[in-house]
């Protein structure tokens, strides 16, 4: 016995040492050193170069990202099959996120240490993305990140494809004002893009003679939307401003419809209902509601019918096409046309080419801005079919110059 | 009128509580079994609505078929789960809700895997999409539907426990494993029939909930945890206890969320339940014995 | 009784044994040999392996299975990580996303407290304790145990997780709180005090083993199994069941709390998803894989199936929850006492001896 | 009342009702210091449930004494530290901890948390003498749940022996004994009913009965038909015609025939 915690004694000694040690030669090289992060250096020593993408592949953002990650794969492959980037095959790396933050924080870290690629593209959830972001700056590695999202970021490492609020959801407040919309209802889930959105749209309404009547969120997930509908119904708003996202989605339209809502009387403006979605809840309860995007599987470009002709064809007629995964496919050809400005994967040589990048995308002509690394698009406002499609019914004539801190709105003033 | 109206939404959200968890008084409470899968059973039953839409294309047609063909797919499924694994558990009530839990998951990726993983759309028939106007209350139809299914299982149930020879036989081998044994009572048999049954219901309040909620993979997760609660609440194993506690459960969530949203409300709703446990151990409704601990 | 019969029996040779190696492996092998993204991950998974400890004495010793160690994580977790995201705000100045969602313009009085490295620091295990003890007294004495105590634990996770999501402006919400950049004072972008991080982290789970050891091989840990296993003998005998449960409770809370702080170094993040009911429940399912009623294996079964998660959902990224989801149904249904008692099982196997089952 | 009645058991108009069922309706009990005392009666008499009682398993209204303190309304716990000690009809020890470890539980329950946190060195000196009371001197090491069926249920006495209860409640302590293993067990139970501890057996062996009691109690529906010593009991008509219908069951209890006991008399041994 007593050999035996001597033995044990001596083992723990030891692993204190050996700690203290460890522990003195951080202590002294933190303070000596705060910059010896190296940057992230992609291997593009073979003749190939790697790309991360870092989507839910299981999980409950599975739903959504899963077309993503095929987006992304079909414009690797259309880039690949015209030459790949200055000359390398593009080798793409999937990684999933698993619905879990600190997950994609960890592949993040993964794709940059272990695989070297040159970029990453993905991200769905704005927690998602808040987890990867320090991981990005501290590597200085790019994101690509294809999501509308709720502004207020504007990270170096980033770059932003999807519509930050100017290019969505004012837009989308700027029409419900037009059609003389005076009274707004806000429900959304419990998270931040909602929130935050919805603190953009009372300013906005304070601030154009419009009123919020009420704001109501649901836990992600939750499909029991009995007294949200009764409230709404109740309230009789002029319309409602819809920043649901997944499987709530689904339930609010059945519950919504079911109380004998309707879209003539009480329309709803929707943010993250694409026609994935659409798809998945039925046409049957989204009738002539309306949506915000910057492009829809209907858009009417040259490049637009490529597109679509080109995602039915890997992956299935019945297969449609929708904003995030259109903002995912225009990412990877914007990365290759700054690499090849730029003649180098180098990270901050691909940032410095930047600037005034253009790309004729599905979506019309997309401009990058150097100064907050998100893009010029085009907002559109559309109406769902009886069939499921969504048309057009209202588009802002030219790309909305992107404006993540809403800098030049004046009723923006006080919100960040 | 306003509170007419919260009074109905709140036994509109009883009667979906009481749905999901009726399975579960019977895999539960009468076997002791915590199926965490008993979520993608739910699942389970709103797909089979989505795959006889390909078949019956009237949706009114379809969803009244629907109900006891996912009865049956859900109950075999469950029945698979209980003699391939379950079986070898029934004394160790905790590794139950381990094992189940480790099959939820891979039922959950099968489903991405068969469907894909974006949700699927099912087709409601007309008459169950619209509301009946009773004065000025709105009563939604498919509300009103839910409340009979649930109805309807609820005195099925109770008919089939208490009226019929089989019923007779699963209290018997709940209350007492080896003397209904030494009576001659095949126990393995009625161990499967019990939990083919429990899981059947589940089926049934997928379908229910195509009416209500999204059809996806990760469905059947977001009712789990109610659904045990209501069961624990109520007294396990006594459906009178699950019924009570479903409406109390359901009502006190709706109320609270006029008051005060839905997630401080359903942080309430827990809280409340747990200090009701607090108070009744045993639940609502307990069969009291003698017996040690 | 040959050399390897004696290694590999339960007693003070094998566990000190054990601990060495682990000392060993964790200390000198695992900095030496693994890259710095790895020996981040393994810290990860580290801390994941000291609320296993703790699980393990109150599930696997104590026969609470508790769903909701997500909680007492989550506290030390947010406990430490508000400290640091106070310490690496300038004075006068709210964190960030504080600043971001504006609903607040001052610092609330619940932050307060922990801009002290000196209450933040403790209060990452303590408060967890306190919560246990709490809850621990109210529910045991009540007698509430087995599914019932698990689904009410679950619950607590879940109302927890929601909680913290719905107060935005002051928990950061879903985003949680992220971007911690330094550790009192340390640059946690350095990979040396990373290093150092994880050192601290091994250091952590090699004293929680300890004080589950003594725990487990006194008096008390005997006794732990006698409520386990027969509650209201053990009443008649004098004691209260109750203090005896709520005592492995809250060391197991704290192990957690400790943990959560821990993760926080080690991720630089924490958030609601982290806490929830799902993580609660996967800690479980490591410890039940590793054998929940042995010393160590509730910490190896936890950084294994961690390890094995991130290995899986490298090689297979679509369809790695079959390998998950399959392994817990197969230890569990076929290998009740964990990987553990494999070699037992082998062992009787070969002797044609039934192996005996204990839940 | 003597002074002996005044340190024993005393009970006075205990009553306890199960959702209406009265299992026991106003049953005064004194069992003396140092007694031996058996409690019988058919299925539903109550025995069992005033074990209960007494030891706070189940509510119960009247009063309970015990040398000078009253148990009911107490915690299980702090009656047990009172002193009571009890038995259950299934042996409940601890089957994965050794002979040894449960001895040293229950002689424990005064210990201090400090002492709690500590390793076991050696054999307490109480446990040690019990070890050999109890004929398992040999099996110190072995599992509780390796024992064989009558050496679980001496252990258990053990263990109340360890505790140092002054009043020991023992439900059928030789149901499924051997011949000898009885008579060892009723030789023990007369040898720690000697001095100032009081045995209260609920039995239904009557051979056992007969050869161990020193005094009798017999229960019906809850109440006491009739007190005494065995020969008074078992002369008692009420007893004859209530418990044992027929005056040939009488005969037999009274002689207490080889091969007939308790379940003979008792039909299936169910109560729990």
């Amino acid at each position: 016995m007593s050999r035996q915690s001597t033995r044990r004694t001596a083992l723990t000694a030891l692993a204190a040492t050996v700690a203290l040690t460890l522990a003195a030669c951080g202590a002294k090289s933190g303070e000596t050193s705060t910059a010896t992060t190296a940057a992230a250096t992609a291997d593009t020593t073979g003749g190939t170069v790697k790309v991360g993408l870092l989507n839910s592949l299981s999980g409950t953002m599975a739903i959504s990202e899963v077309t993503v990650r095929d987006s992304l794969l079909l414009a690797v492959e259309q880039i690949n099959a015209s030459g790949g980037v200055l000359g390398k095959k593009i080798e793409p790396v999937s990684e999933d996120g698993a619905s879990d933050w600190p997950t994609f924080a960890e592949k993040a870290q993964k794709l940059i240490s272990v695989d070297k690629v040159a970029a990453t593209f993905g991200g769905w959830t704005s927690a998602s993305r808040k987890q990867m972001l320090p991981v990005f700056e501290k590597n200085k590695a790019l994101l690509f990140y294809p999501v509308q999202y709720e502004g207020l970021e504007a990270s170096p490492y980033i770059f932003y494809t999807g519509a930050t609020t100017n290019q969505q959801i004012i837009p989308a407040l700027d029409y419900l004002k037009g059609e003389g919309k005076k009274t707004l209802f806000l429900v959304g889930s419990d998270y931040v893009f909602p929130r935050t959105a919805n603190k953009e749209i009372r300013a906005y309404a304070e601030a154009n003679g419009m009123t919020v009547v009420d704001e109501q969120y649901k836990p992600l997930g939750n499909t029991e939307f009995s007294a949200i509908v009764d409230k709404i119904k109740s309230s009789k708003p002029d319309a409602v401003f819809n920043t649901l996202n997944g499987d709530s989605n689904v339930a609010f339209w059945k519950q919504y419809k079911s109380v004998g809502l309707e879209a003539a009387t009480t329309p709803v403006m929707s943010v993250s209902i694409a026609e994935e979605e659409a798809k998945a809840i039925g046409p049957q309860y989204l009738s002539g509601q309306l949506v915000a995007w910057n492009y829809y599987m209907t858009t009417d470009t040259p490049k637009n019918k490529e597109f679509v002709a080109a995602y039915k064809a890997k992956y299935g007629e019945d297969k449609p096409t929708s904003d995030p995964m259109e903002a995912a496919y225009v990412s990877v050809f914007l990365w290759k046309a700054m690499v090849e400005k730029a003649g180098s994967f180098d990270v901050e040589k691909v940032k410095a080419a930047a600037d005034g990048i253009t790309f004729d995308a599905p979506e019309g002509l997309v401009t990058v801005d150097g100064s907050n690394q998100h893009i010029a698009k085009t907002a559109r406002i559309g109406k769902i079919g009886d069939d499921g499609t969504i048309t057009e019914v209202w588009n802002s004539g030219k790309p909305i110059e992107p404006d993540p801190f809403l800098k030049t709105y004046d009723w923006a003033a006080g919100l960040s | 009128m306003a509170v007419l109206t919260q009074l109905f939404t709140g036994i509109s959200f009883g009667a979906v509580l009481l749905l999901v968890a009726l399975g579960l008084v019977l895999t539960f409470g009468q076997m002791n079994v915590i199926n965490m899968a008993h979520g993608e059973l739910i699942m389970a039953g709103a797909y089979t609505v989505y795959m006889l839409q390909k078949v019956v294309t009237s949706a009114g047609a379809s969803l009244l078929v629907a109900l006891p063909v996912a009865f049956v797919v859900s109950g075999l499924l469950g029945l698979a789960m209980e003699m391939l694994l379950l079986r070898r558990l029934y004394h160790r009530p905790l590794d139950t809700l381990l094992v189940t839990w480790g099959l939820s998951l891979v039922l959950q990726q099968a489903a991405r895997d068969l469907f894909g993983a974006p949700n699927k759309q099912t087709a409601a028939p007309e008459w169950l999409t619209g509301a009946v106007e009773v004065g000025a209350l709105t009563l939604p139809a498919s509300r009103l539907f839910i409340l009979a299914v649930a109805v309807v299982a609820v005195g099925g149930l109770s008919v089939a426990l208490t009226a019929t020879s089989l019923g007779r036989r699963i209290r018997a081998v709940v209350q007492n494993r080896n003397l209904a044994a030494t009576s001659g009572i095949p126990t393995a048999r009625v161990d499967r029939t019990t939990f083919f049954i429990g899981s059947g219901l589940a089926g049934v309040a997928g379908v229910a909930l195509t009416l209500l909620g999204a059809i996806g993979p990760s469905m059947g997760t977001s009712y789990i945890v109610d659904a045990f609660l209501v069961v624990v609440a109520g007294g396990v194993g006594r459906i009178q206890g699950a019924v009570v506690m479903a409406f109390v459960i359901g009502m006190l969530n709706a109320l609270l969320e006029y008051q005060v949203g839905a997630s401080v409300a359903k942080v309430l709703v827990f809280v409340a339940v747990v200090l009701f446990i607090q108070w009744r151990p045993q639940g609502l409704f307990t069969l009291r014995t003698r017996s040690l601990a | 009784m040959s050399a390897l019969d004696r290694l590999t029996r339960p007693g003070p040779l094998r566990a000190a044994l054990g601990f060495g190696l682990g000392a060993l492996v964790l200390l000198v092998v695992a900095p030496a040999t693994l890259s710095q993204f790895r020996l981040d991950l393994l810290a990860k998974y580290l801390c994941f392996g000291i609320v296993a400890v703790g699980i393990g004495l109150a599930w696997g010793r104590g026969g609470m299975l508790t769903l909701g160690q997500g909680v007492y994580f989550g506290i030390g977790a947010y406990a430490m990580a508000m400290h640091l995201k106070l310490a690496q705000t300038p004075p006068g100045e709210l964190p960030d996303f504080m600043q971001l969602y504006g609903e607040v313009t001052e610092l609330p009085l619940w932050w307060q407290p922990f801009r002290q490295a000196s209450v933040a620091v403790p209060a990452t295990v303590l408060l967890p304790m306190l919560v246990a003890f709490v809850l621990g007294q109210a529910v045991f004495r009540r007698r509430i145990k087995g599914p019932y105590f698990a689904i009410l634990s679950q619950a607590l996770a879940a109302a927890m997780a929601i909680l913290i999501v719905g107060q935005q402006g002051t928990t950061g919400g879903t985003n949680g709180l992220t971007d911690i950049t330094s550790f009192f004072g340390y640059d946690l972008g350095d990979p040396v005090n990373r290093t150092t991080v994880y050192v601290v982290v091994a250091v952590c789970l090699l004293g929680c083993l300890a004080v589950a050891r003594q725990l487990m091989q006194s008096r008390y840990g005997e006794l732990l199994v006698a409520v386990r296993d027969a509650p209201e003998r053990v009443r008649f005998l004098g004691y209260d069941p109750a203090n005896v449960q709520t005592f492995a409770y809250t060391v197991a809370a704290g192990m957690a709390g400790l943990a959560g702080a821990m993760f926080v170094c080690a991720v630089q993040a924490i958030n609601p998803a982290s806490i929830d009911i799902v993580p609660s429940i996967a800690f479980v399912i490591g410890v039940a894989v590793g054998g929940r009623a042995t010393l160590l294996g509730p910490a190896l079964g936890a950084i294994g199936v961690a390890w094995l998660t991130t290995a899986a959902s490298e090689a297979l990224a679509d369809r790695w929850t079959y390998i998950q989801g399959g392994l817990f149904i197969l230890v569990v249904a076929f290998l009740p006492n964990g990987l553990a008692s494999l070699p037992r099982v082998v062992g009787d196997a070969v002797r044609r001896r039934p192996a005996e089952v204990t839940s | 009342m003597t002074d002996q009645t005044a340190a024993g058991l005393r009970i006075r108009d205990l009553r306890v009702v199960f959702d209406g069922f009265v299992a026991v309706d106003g049953v005064d009990l004194d069992v003396p210091r140092g007694d031996l005392r058996f409690l019988i009666g058919p299925n539903g008499a109550g025995k069992t449930t005033i074990v209960d009682a007494v030891t706070g398993l189940s509510k119960a209204t009247g009063s309970v004494q015990f040398g000078e303190q009253e148990l009911l309304g107490r915690e299980v716990h702090r009656i047990a530290r009172a002193g009571i000690g009890r038995t259950f009809q299934t042996a409940t020890v601890f089957e994965e901890l050794t002979v040894l470890q449960n001895l040293d539980i229950a002689a424990g329950a005064g210990r201090g948390f400090a002492r709690l946190l500590r390793r076991r060195r050696g054999v307490p000196e109480a446990v040690e003498r019990v070890l050999g009371t109890i004929h398992l001197a040999d099996a110190t090491d072995r599992l509780a749940g390796t024992l064989a069926h009558g050496q679980k249920q001496w252990l258990e006495i053990g263990m109340l022996l360890v505790q140092d209860a002054r009043l020991l409640l023992l439900d059928e302590p030789v149901a499924g004994m051997s011949h000898e293993e009885r008579d060892a067990t009723g030789a023990l139970l007369q040898e720690i009913a000697d001095g100032d501890r009081t045995v209260v057996i609920v039995e239904h062996d009557m051979e056992f009965l007969r050869k161990f009691a020193r005094t009798v109690t017999v229960l019906h529906q809850g109440r006491v038909l009739s007190e005494g010593s065995v020969a008074q009991v078992q002369a008692d008509p009420k007893v004859q015609e209530v418990y044992l219908g027929t005056a040939a069951d009488a005969a037999v209890v009274a002689e207490g025939v080889d091969g007939v006991d308790g379940a003979g008399v008792d039909g299936v041994k169910v109560e729990g």
